[in-house]
């Protein structure tokens, strides 16, 4: 495990655009969505929270493209199978190498940008934390899209796994509701993490199934 | 619970203003169930000739 | 001693026979050579004796639970924004190290270790590949034609490398399309 | 077996439209329109139930490797996508008179859009492999977590203000007239007949697709 963690995390670090990409994505989306809407006639800091979810959920859909998608064209993964024969490890290190490389940078993006855009210095935290577990849970379920539609395109990944992240969706509104009302945040978080868990734990054993049956 | 809830036959078409709408889910509805059955007996028709081709030559 | 014994093994793709009832054994130090035409199923063979692909019916039974394979198969596992030095260390523990820069020397890899693997060439993205499978010491190795794109010198060196490694009672199981120069059991596939 | 079903199926449909849209009484809130209630309730239910019985075949599929499960699940999928869009269709247009729009993002519409939409991406699915049986086994673990994933879609989209009426049948009583019930319980059970006749044929025309250089098949055509 420790191997694969060191391995995985050497080559995100050497491929630029797998890492670098998704962020910079990001931070253009968001600032092109006020330059599209007339300032002046709206609240932007309303409606602010929907476009950082939406641009997280979509940049979380391109850093997940190339996840297996690379290994499994070069052969990588059938050398990892006659290693372990399994994918439960693979699957779960490179899940937590995405998360941590990419993952916690675009929370941290989004939740800057939401503080220049009106929101509450002291509800960084709060903000950040629910995005980081909002990126858990929609790299997995990316994750899974793409390991379905491995090299069929980006296009069939979408259509497979967007389905199954609007609830993720919701939820992320809902949380942001009680930030703004400053209630019943915690129960949210708490539900969130246990979620975050939950997926973390079964998400990689149905990922690996998928990628078992393609290199089959 | 049998008497028929309309009069006249223009009644039933018209259904109060509602006529358009109920009779164009139900047809559209009966038309989308029926082709989707035609087409799968054509195909099943279609592929059984196909498979009696192949037979007979091979 | 029997390493792996294959009965009646058969397999099909979209409910149409590749090949049917293959049954051969591979002991300690033998080469088996798999032969046949094109499409007739060779890679797939090799990757039901791996045990990646099921078979549909038959059974491969491995003598010894945690043999060692290595296998270098149509895709050859390299990354091409690394070196060829930081793939091979992707994968080697430190006693692999030496061996496989002794390798790199042999195949003439050795000016080109710090480039980035995409710009070299396809023979020296195989030989590299064969580095890999040959410097990690299995007990036994899988190889999906090995001498394809290789040069004439290479060829030769793989050839009595191969032959040596039998020697020292390592199992070989190849497909190619050229005989090898060594002798070995020869397993011909027939559609 | 199936022109049988098919019969059955039919006639009891026909029973039940008849007596729902000619002699079922009036609804006194929502006038004549609610008589849409006996195409659209049966195509909900069964969008649903298509969906619940695929993931049975899926289960089936992966844990026992029964071939046949995954033939079902592909000839289910476009008949689950056919009767999904009715019952959109059906309800969005039941929502001019009654809403007085045609789309709204509430619980019940949204999640049958997904529910078709999951549909869909199932049948993509399949459709991009060209290794059949890969395609089959891939297919089967996605209607699995879409399956789990179904409820959690409806509660969380329950979360948001609806618009839509409860649910008219539930097993702890009905808030429906006898005279609606009647006709409506007889067009489900004619919707479901007909359904089930309609997969009988597709699965055939599939299992026939896939078998085709098979003895069997032979000799069976």
């Amino acid at each position: 495990m420790l191997r694969l963690i060191r391995t995985e995390s050497f080559k995100l670090s050497r491929k630029l655009k797998s890492w670098l990409g998704p962020q910079l994505i990001l931070v253009l989306v968001l600032i092109a969505f006020p330059l599209s809407i007339d300032i002046s006639q709206y609240d932007l800091d309303k409606f602010y929270f929907s476009i950082i979810v939406i641009s997280l959920m979509m940049t979380a859909f391109i850093s997940t493209e190339g996840m297996f998608e690379e290994d499994f064209e070069d052969g990588s993964l059938e050398q990892e199978f006659l290693l372990e024969q399994d994918f439960y490890k693979i699957v779960l290190s490179k899940m937590l190498i995405y998360v941590f490389f990419i993952g916690i940078p675009i929370a941290l993006i989004g939740s800057l940008f939401l503080i220049t855009n009106g929101a509450d210095f002291d509800d960084l935290p709060k903000v950040f934390s629910i995005l980081c577990l909002s990126n858990i849970l929609l790299f997995n379920l990316f994750s899974f899209g793409n390991a379905l539609s491995i090299n069929k395109g980006a296009m069939l990944g979408v259509l497979t796994s967007l389905p199954l992240a609007l609830p993720v969706i919701i939820l992320l509104g809902r949380a942001v509701r009680t930030i703004q009302y400053g209630e019943g945040f915690f129960s949210i978080i708490i539900l969130m993490s246990g979620i975050s868990l939950i997926v973390l734990a079964i998400m990689p054993i149905v990922i690996s199934a998928a990628l078992k049956t393609h290199i089959d | 619970m049998f008497d028929i809830a309309f009069n006249t036959f223009d009644e039933i078409i018209n259904m109060k203003g509602h006529g358009i709408y109920v009779w164009l889910v139900y047809s559209i509805s009966i038309l989308i169930i029926v082709v989707s059955f035609t087409i799968t007996r054509m195909r099943i028709k279609n592929i059984c000739k196909r498979i009696n081709i192949n037979n007979a030559s091979g | 001693m029997q390493l792996i014994s294959a009965q009646n093994i058969s397999y099909s793709i979209n409910e149409k026979k590749l090949f049917h009832n293959l049954s051969f054994n591979v002991n300690t130090g033998e080469g088996l050579y798999i032969k046949g035409s094109n499409g007739s199923g060779k890679s797939t063979l090799l990757r039901i004796i791996l045990g990646i692909t099921l078979p549909s019916k038959g059974k491969i039974h491995f003598c010894n639970e945690d043999l060692a394979i290595s296998y270098l198969g149509h895709k050859n596992a390299i990354k091409s924004y690394l070196s060829p030095i930081q793939n091979l260390e992707l994968i080697f523990n430190q006693s692999g190290r030496a061996l496989a820069f002794e390798w790199l020397h042999k195949l003439g890899l050795k000016n080109v270790q710090d480039e980035l693997t995409g710009n070299l060439s396809f023979g020296q993205q195989k030989k590299l590949a064969l580095i890999r499978v040959l410097a990690s010491s299995p007990k036994m190795i899988v190889l999906d034609e090995p001498f394809v794109g290789l040069d004439y010198a290479t060829n030769n060196l793989l050839n009595n490398f191969l032959e040596e490694k039998l020697r020292e009672d390592m199992s070989i199981i190849f497909t190619s399309h050229i005989q090898p120069t060594f002798e070995c059991k020869t397993l011909e596939i027939e559609r | 077996m199936y022109p049988y079903l098919l019969f059955i199926g039919i006639t009891t449909l026909m029973i039940g439209w008849i007596w729902g849209v000619l002699y079922a009484p009036e609804d006194f809130q929502q006038g004549n329109s609610y008589r849409i209630i006996f195409l659209h309730v049966p195509a909900s239910i069964f969008a649903q139930t298509i969906y619940y019985f695929m993931s049975i075949c899926a289960l089936m599929h992966i844990v026992w490797r029964v071939k046949l499960a995954a033939y079902l699940i592909k000839s289910a999928a476009p008949i689950g996508a056919m009767i999904t869009f009715i019952a959109l269709f059906s309800g969005s247009i039941w929502g001019i008179p009654t809403w007085g729009t045609w789309w709204q993002w509430d619980a019940r519409i949204t999640s049958t859009l997904i529910l078709f939409i999951m549909y869909l991406g199932i049948l993509t699915l399949h459709g991009s492999f060209s290794n059949l049986e890969k395609a089959d086994r891939l297919m089967s673990i996605l209607v699995i977590v879409g399956v789990v994933n179904l409820p959690i879609i409806k509660k969380s989209v329950d979360w948001w203000s609806t618009l839509h009426q409860p649910a008219s049948i539930s097993t702890s009583g009905s808030s429906i007239d006898p005279s609606m019930l009647m006709p409506l319980l007889i067009s489900i059970v004619g919707l479901g007949f007909t359904l089930i006749s309609l997969g009988i044929l597709s699965s055939r025309l599939y299992i026939l697709n896939r078998e085709k250089n098979k003895k069997w098949v032979l000799e069976h055509v």
